[in-house]
């Protein structure tokens, strides 16, 4: 399946094409992204969550960058298995030209989904597919656009799955925090960082700091709810994906990111009063 | 992944049991249970073979989840025929009209027209047929099938002894 | 039972009740899934996403580690047992070598690389998807065009070609056309198309003893998959015993065991455990061997009196990947001549292999013929300015004609299509129809009328497998009697219909004949259900079987009561010995005697009362004969083709159970209606199949099926019983009898009919409405 | 085909269910009647880590009549629509369009929230609620919220509803009575989707065409009301109304795709056939 598209972004052609390269960029900008590791030179494992409704599928994969024309044109490629559900291919040539505005990003795509999801979802994944490929050029169009040190900053939906048809689902407010954990954490999966933050958002709210009963109650809550996720996870659901076991000490770094990132924000509120 | 434990009325028995969140009804039946007359010939809801009559109403079984029927009452294939033998009026029908070739999608026509014909007015044919085409047969053109349904309507069908 | 003893001993002929239906509503039926062995296992299959490409690694870890999990096997894990299958025929026909699992290069989507077994399906499943695969994907051939220039599906093969078939060359073939008063041709693009047995497949192997095997099995013949299994196993047959009580459908899908029963077969002897397999929809319409897709290019030439001269034929089929058994057509050609006067004949038939699953049986395979000749037929007789009618009356054998032998070999002695014909002419008014229909087009109404005739090949003998089937009849201690047949029934009721023959010909209530057909280890070698063969040569067999023990039984009666074997006469299950005063005797007194009082027998006389034997019809094969006639009303607003009224007059011979017969018949024209209206097995361009599920594969529902009018006429064919065959009649003759009524209905659109393609689509009947062709 | 492993929760309070959504940040899904999750779930399509199952809660059971509305419980069975009188009085084309869903078995379980939710472009209710000019009642644990049926469907199948929130009920505005059925449907065979789809309302007042509602479903990737049609109707004499035109209007807004089923082309040709006939017959018929 072709499909064309253009977007006009303001910004200088080099610093789309640094953006274009910019595996954090990338990450920000692909649909449902929760992970992308560099692996090697241009090629990064990435795990992408793709939701319809019901319907749902994690792709476990690559990003690869290729055929490079530094600052013009270079070509990157998606490939992900999601298991029983099927797979996707997604090889996109990107050009780059200057323009009145900043810089012309132009595209020509071919997206293949195959396996059950094509067999299943015929029609509706083609559009899916195609809306996939357009909301990744729209929200790099959106980030690049943004002051550097912005992007940087710049929260994630890593944690969220893509809602294809809407460009930017709005995530809930458990993961929109999960997200700079997870990507200082580097490793931890989206899941668990989320029920941890879930879980302990009660006593924040308390207001409460330093090891009280509470923060214990919470950690046990999170703990509980994590194995429980756990248990889904490692019977296969999410097949294509490791294994993560819990172990203390991953909880207790993952507990002291959370008290350090409460006593930032309080002195953060306590500048502003 | 969730264990629960469910107490059930299948064909008049009481049936308690521990039973997987993922379990389908179909399969409950079938493996768990025994009443193997619950055919699964789609497993997405779409040819009828698995349809039996859960509080009343026909339903695919292969489109519940078995812990779905806590405190339910499911009639199967097997609860309709008296115990002595006298073939249900809706088997008695379809087996008069040669409603049946290789037999495998039978059992959910039989839920589904036995359940239209349960009470106390009888439903015309036009009713039972569009009912029908809920559920898909390869072997007979549907033919006797629709004879056995206007049979029904017209009320031509007595139990007969076939034990 | 219903029927009143008075009727005891005259069955053939009647519309008596099932046998097996009681079991069968009641849900006291036993079909593979109903099996339960103890210790049994689960199998699931790890199948191939792609339809092309190497497999560069295949983790199998998580899935092993998985909970519940036995077993994850590949073909390397088969070992000795990763053998090679044999194909319908029984012996190697060339094509590709097949094995029950892929290693190392799959070739179509849903390709089985390795099979799980675990504690329960569900676990199973569980582990197939923790299998992660690497591929290097390779481009797909799909189509037949692909076919003919994409790189060999098989490597190490030169080309695509699975197989050619085609007559001798004739150099003055051409030279008929070039002299023909008219000359007319047309082209069909045949959808594929999945059997769809409402059971899918299934197998529960059980390993025991020394060496040995049960194994419940969906099959069309106890027998046929017990020796499909000891050839591909190179185990002898009498190690296994097959068993198949109920099968939901057969309709050639299962004329054998296929790769992933081998695949689970051979885990249950790896594993040396019970192992279930039970191919659920998704695998069933992916992974399935489908059905027809063909594509037949054909010419006809006429003389001035619109005299069928010579029929030219180009034909090409998709075999898929691992077809049952390599095909480029031999059945298309073999009976394309039909039941008319044809004298010369030309036939060029391709087989291809693509990158999609292969091909099996399916009812009425060589059907092609049928389609193409009778649709081409009614192109003919409007462009000669005749009735499609007329056309066929002046071209059908006559009874005069005959015995005639068509150009590719077929001695036809006795068949009746013209008579078929006048009957059924004789309950349809033609006139008052083509009025209704120029009425109806002029309000904007379109109906259309089709009409074809043909002969339906049936009781081949001689093909392997095809060939004799036994019977074995008992009469026991009390005086029921108990039959062993080789026939096998997915839906026959050849438990029914052979009860029928062997009650009337022993003059006992049918309710007291138990016919016994499900397991291969009881009675004889026998094909089973294929070739529409079952009443000709089992219903003969039962005959020969149950006269031997008549003989036996008067014998007896005469030594016993000092009478003449003639004066002994069976009736309503009592033995009658005329004479002074007659005497009476219960068919269990002679049983007591044969089995029990030896003194009481006649000298050199064998005990008991028990009888065998293997019947084979003299003829190679046997014919049917029919007309069928439909009406059809398109809606112009929506293109929707609503079925008015169909009449179906055959010739089957001396009817067994016409309740029965009429259910062959109504089945198979069902299906021809599902092919020509909903049916699409269909692929995307990388050859993804894209109907999976029964919400995307239409089969008739009842609201696409008429009611039927049956014609039986009713001439004896010359095997024992005077039995012709019936099933795949249907479904032959509806296809081209409804695409001449769409034809017909659409007569007022000029659509160029030289080319179509099935199936026909609302969306392709508004564009024949719009002028545009597709 | 059978379902991954998932937990399964049964509340019997909407607190409860939203708790549970919560809870599974995003990776719930809610099982209502289950045609549709059912399927999805044994092909692995759908494997979210929690079932909520809504069949429990009574306070989605039960239709009720508000001042400005008909409430319909999200678990209202398909069947109950059918079947029940104070629907058949107030929205008669409601019930018509229902009684076209699926079929006979499906209608037993089917409810109306878990259609109206999912979102299928070539299924009946969500065109209704189009149509109708319904709001979707919905809750979660941040509280409950009402959604314009207009407003609703982003796509084939995905919704403005976010991951935690349940549909509750949906509420139907009344139409005044007399109002007319506007229904057809093309569909392969009974109980497919529909090739192409249209459901509508029209208020005839002294005459006149006082409110018009009118969707279609299958001719794009969500229901589409045909705005164009509608603003066309309103204040004509119903005697008047030139329905060719009209149709020609009401297509215009459509976007139809090719499928196994059918063409996009088919779709459009037939969509313009069926509409201009069906205003035609209500135009005809007796208020």
């Amino acid at each position: 399946m072709k499909l064309t598209g253009k977007q006009t972004i303001a910004a200088s052609r080099q610093r789309v094409w640094e953006c274009l390269n910019d595996p954090d960029v990338l990450k920000q900008c692909i649909p449902g992204c929760q992970t992308l590791e560099k692996t090697s030179g241009d090629r990064f494992d990435a795990t992408v969550a793709i939701k319809l409704g019901p319907i749902g599928a994690r792709f476990t994969g690559a990003v690869t960058l290729s055929d490079f024309d530094p600052p013009n044109a270079y070509v990157i490629t998606g490939e992900g298995q999601a298991g029983p559900a099927g797979f996707a291919k997604v090889r996109a040539h990107v050009k780059l030209t200057d323009d009145a505005d900043g810089t012309l990003l132009s595209y020509e795509a071919d997206a293949e989904v195959g396996g059950r999801m094509g067999q299943v979802g015929g029609a509706i994944i083609d559009a899916t597919a195609k809306q996939w490929v357009n909301t990744f050029f729209k929200r790099f169009r959106d980030v690049v656009a943004l002051p550097p040190a912005a992007t940087a900053a710049a929260a994630t939906d890593s944690a969220a799955t893509a809602s294809a048809a809407s460009a930017t689902p709005i995530p809930n407010p458990a993961t929109v925090q999960a997200a700079p954990l997870a990507a200082r954490e580097g490793m931890l999966p989206w899941w668990l960082v989320s029920v941890f933050v879930a879980a302990l958002a009660g006593f924040m709210l308390g207001g409460t700091f330093g090891f009280g009963s509470s923060v214990v109650a919470g950690f046990f809550a999170g703990l509980i709810v994590a194995i429980v996720a756990g248990a889904g996870f490692e019977l296969g659901r999410r097949s294509a994906t490791p294994i993560i076991k819990l172990d203390g000490a991953a909880i207790l770094n993952l507990l002291r990111e959370v008290q350090e990132k409460q006593v930032q924000e309080k002195q953060v509120q306590e500048k502003k009063t | 992944m969730s264990e629960h434990q469910i107490q059930t009325v299948i064909n008049g028995q009481n049936v308690q049991a521990r039973v997987e969140a993922r379990l389908t009804l179909s399969d409950f039946l079938r493996v768990n249970v025994g009443y193997t007359g619950v055919h699964v010939g789609c497993e997405h809801g779409v040819c009828g073979a698995c349809t039996v009559i859960v509080d009343g109403r026909a339903v695919r079984s292969c489109l519940m989840l078995a812990v779905q029927a806590e405190g339910a009452t499911i009639v199967t294939v097997e609860g309709l025929a008296a115990p002595e033998g006298a073939l249900h009026p809706v088997q008695q029908a379809l087996r008069d009209a040669h409603g049946l070739q290789c037999g495998f999608c039978t059992p959910g026509i039989v839920m589904t027209l036995a359940a239209l014909t349960a009470g106390d007015e009888r439903p015309n044919a036009d009713t039972l047929i569009n009912a029908l085409s809920g559920h898909l047969c390869r072997c007979t053109g549907y033919q006797g099938m629709r004879r056995a349904v206007r049979a029904l309507a017209a009320g031509e069908v007595t139990e007969r002894d076939h034990s | 039972m219903s029927e009143p003893p008075t009727a005891a001993g005259r069955y053939i002929g009647q519309r008596v009740q099932r046998k097996e239906d009681t079991r069968l509503l009641t849900g006291r039926s036993v079909f593979v899934d109903d099996i339960v062995v103890a210790g049994m296992l689960h199998a699931a299959f790890v199948r191939s996403q792609i339809a092309r490409g190497k497999i560069k690694s295949m983790d199998l870890a998580a899935a092993r580690a998985l909970p519940g999990v036995r077993a994850v096997l590949t073909a390397q894990d088969l070992g000795p047992y990763s053998t090679q299958l044999s194909t319908f025929h029984m012996r190697d026909v060339g094509g590709p070598r097949v094995r029950p699992l892929s290693a190392g290069y799959v070739t179509y989507v849903g390709d089985p690389v390795a099979i799980v077994i675990a504690e329960s399906r569900y676990i199973a499943e569980d582990a197939a998807g923790l299998v992660l695969i690497d591929y290097e994907a390779e481009q797909a051939v799909v189509t037949i065009d692909d076919a003919k220039t994409g790189a060999p599906v098989h490597p190490g093969y030169e080309s695509n070609v699975a197989g050619v078939d085609q007559t001798p060359d004739n150099p003055d073939f051409e030279n008929i056309f070039a002299g023909a008063a008219h000359v007319v041709s047309g082209a069909i693009k045949h959808q594929r198309i999945a059997q769809s047995t409402m059971e899918t497949r299934g197998v529960v192997s059980t390993p025991n003893g020394e060496n040995e095997l049960t194994i419940h099995i969906g099959c069309q013949s106890p027998h046929a998959a017990a020796r499909c299994i000891s050839l591909t196993f190179g185990m002898p047959e009498t190690h296994i015993r097959v068993i198949a009580k109920d099968v939901g459908g057969g309709f050639g899908l299962k004329s054998q065991p296929w790769r992933e029963e081998i695949a689970a077969i051979a885990a249950s002897m790896v594993l040396k455990r019970p192992v279930k397999w039970i191919e659920d929809r998704l695998e069933a319409l992916t992974s399935s061997n489908a059905a027809r897709e063909q594509e037949c290019t054909i010419r006809m030439a006429f003389d001035g009196d619109a005299k069928l001269l010579a029929i030219d034929v180009d034909y090409a089929i998709n075999n898929g990947s691992y077809p049952h058994m390599p095909d480029a057509g031999s059945a298309v050609r073999l009976f394309f001549a039909g039941p008319y006067r044809l004298h010369n004949f030309r036939f060029k038939g391709h087989g291809w292999h693509t990158n999609t699953v292969g091909l099996g049986g399916y009812r009425g395979p060589w059907a092609m013929e049928a389609l193409a000749r009778e649709t081409v037929l009614d192109i003919a007789a409007r462009k000669i300015g005749i009735d499609p009618i007329e056309i066929r009356r002046r071209n059908l054998l006559t009874a005069a004609d005959q015995p005639f032998t068509s150009p590719t070999g077929i001695a036809m002695e006795d068949v009746t299509p013209l008579e078929c014909l006048d009957q059924l002419l004789k309950v349809f008014d033609l006139g008052a129809f083509r009025a209704e229909q120029a009425a109806g087009r002029a309000e904007g109404r379109y109906l259309g009328l089709g009409i074809a005739t043909y002969v339906e090949p049936t009781a081949a003998v001689g093909i392997d497998p095809l060939s004799s089937d036994v019977a074995q009849i008992r009469v026991e201690l009390s005086g029921k009697v108990t039959a062993t047949l080789s026939t096998h029934s997915q839906g026959h009721g050849t438990e029914t219909t052979m009860a029928q023959i062997i009650a009337e010909r022993l003059c006992v209530r049918l309710e007291d004949v138990s016919i016994h057909q499900d397991d291969s280890t009881r009675g004889g070698f026998g094909p089973g259900a294929a070739g529409s063969r079952q009443a000709v040569i089992g219903g003969g067999a039962a005959i020969k079987t149950a006269d031997i023990l008549i003989a036996k039984i008067k014998r007896i009666a005469a030594h016993v009561f000092n009478a003449n074997p003639d004066d002994v006469r069976l009736e309503a299950g009592l033995v009658r010995i005329s004479g002074t005063q007659e005497i009476t005797r219960t068919m269990g007194e002679i049983a007591q005697i044969a089995y029990a009082e030896p003194h009481r027998l006649p000298p050199d006389m064998e005990m008991g009362l028990e009888a065998q034997y293997r019947y084979c019809p003299a003829s190679f094969m046997t014919h049917a004969s029919a007309a069928h006639a439909c009406i059809v009303e398109i809606d112009a607003e929506t293109g929707f083709v609503k079925i008015k009224r169909w009449i179906c007059s055959e010739d089957c011979g001396v009817l067994i159970n016409p309740a029965i017969v009429e259910g062959q018949i109504a089945g198979g024209v069902a299906q021809g209606i599902g092919e020509i209206l909903l049916e699409e097995m269909s692929f995307d361009s990388s050859g993804n199949p894209t109907a999976v599920t029964f919400k995307d594969y239409m089969l008739p529902t009842e609201a696409d099926v008429p009611d039927f009018e049956y014609i039986h006429f009713t001439t004896p064919s010359k095997s024992v019983g005077g039995f012709r065959g019936v099933g795949e009649g249907g479904i032959i003759i509806s296809a081209p009898t409804l695409v001449n009524a769409i034809k017909d209905a659409l007569a007022p659109f000029n659509v160029p009919w030289e080319h179509i393609e099935l199936p026909f689509t609302p969306s392709r009947i508004i564009k024949f409405m719009e002028g545009v062709a597709t | 085909m059978k379902p991954g492993p998932f937990d399964y929760v049964a509340p019997t309070t909407v607190a409860e269910a939203v708790e549970h959504l919560a809870r599974a940040a995003g990776d719930a899904t809610i099982l209502a009647g289950g045609q549709t999750l059912m399927p999805l779930l044994s092909l692995r399509m759908s494997t979210p880590s929690v079932i909520v199952d809504i069949n429990r809660i009574d306070a989605l059971k039960g239709v009720s009549r508000t001042d400005e509305a008909m409430r319909v419980g999200a678990i209202v069975r398909q069947c109950e629509v059918v079947e029940s009188a104070p629907l058949r009085a107030a929205l008669p084309m409601l019930v018509k369009a229902v009684s076209h869903i699926g079929h006979h078995q499906t209608r037993n379980r089917g409810t109306v929230g878990g259609s109206v939710s999912l979102g299928e472009p070539a299924a009946e209710l969500p065109a209704c609620v189009v149509a109708l000019g319904a709001s979707i009642e919905v809750s979660s644990a941040r509280g409950t919220r009402r959604i314009a049926a207009d407003e609703f469907y982003l796509g084939a199948y995905s919704t403005v509803l976010e991951p935690d929130e349940l549909v509750t009920a949906i509420h139907f505005p009344h139409w005044r009575t007399g109002t007319r059925t506007l229904f057809c449907e093309v569909a392969r065979r009974p109980g497919d989707f529909a090739l192409v789809g249209l459901v509508g309302a029209l208020t005839v007042e002294s005459g006149k065409i006082s409110r018009a509602g009118i969707a279609w479903f299958g001719m794009a990737a969500t229901p589409i009301k045909a705005r164009r049609a509608e603003a066309a109707l309103l204040n004509q004499p119903i005697s008047s109304v030139d329905a060719a035109a009209v149709a020609e209007l009401a297509i215009a807004d459509t976007d139809p795709f090719d499928d196994h089923a059918a063409t996009a082309d088919y779709r459009r040709t037939v969509a313009l056939r069926v509409f201009s006939r069906s205003l035609k017959e209500t135009m005809r018929q007796e208020a």
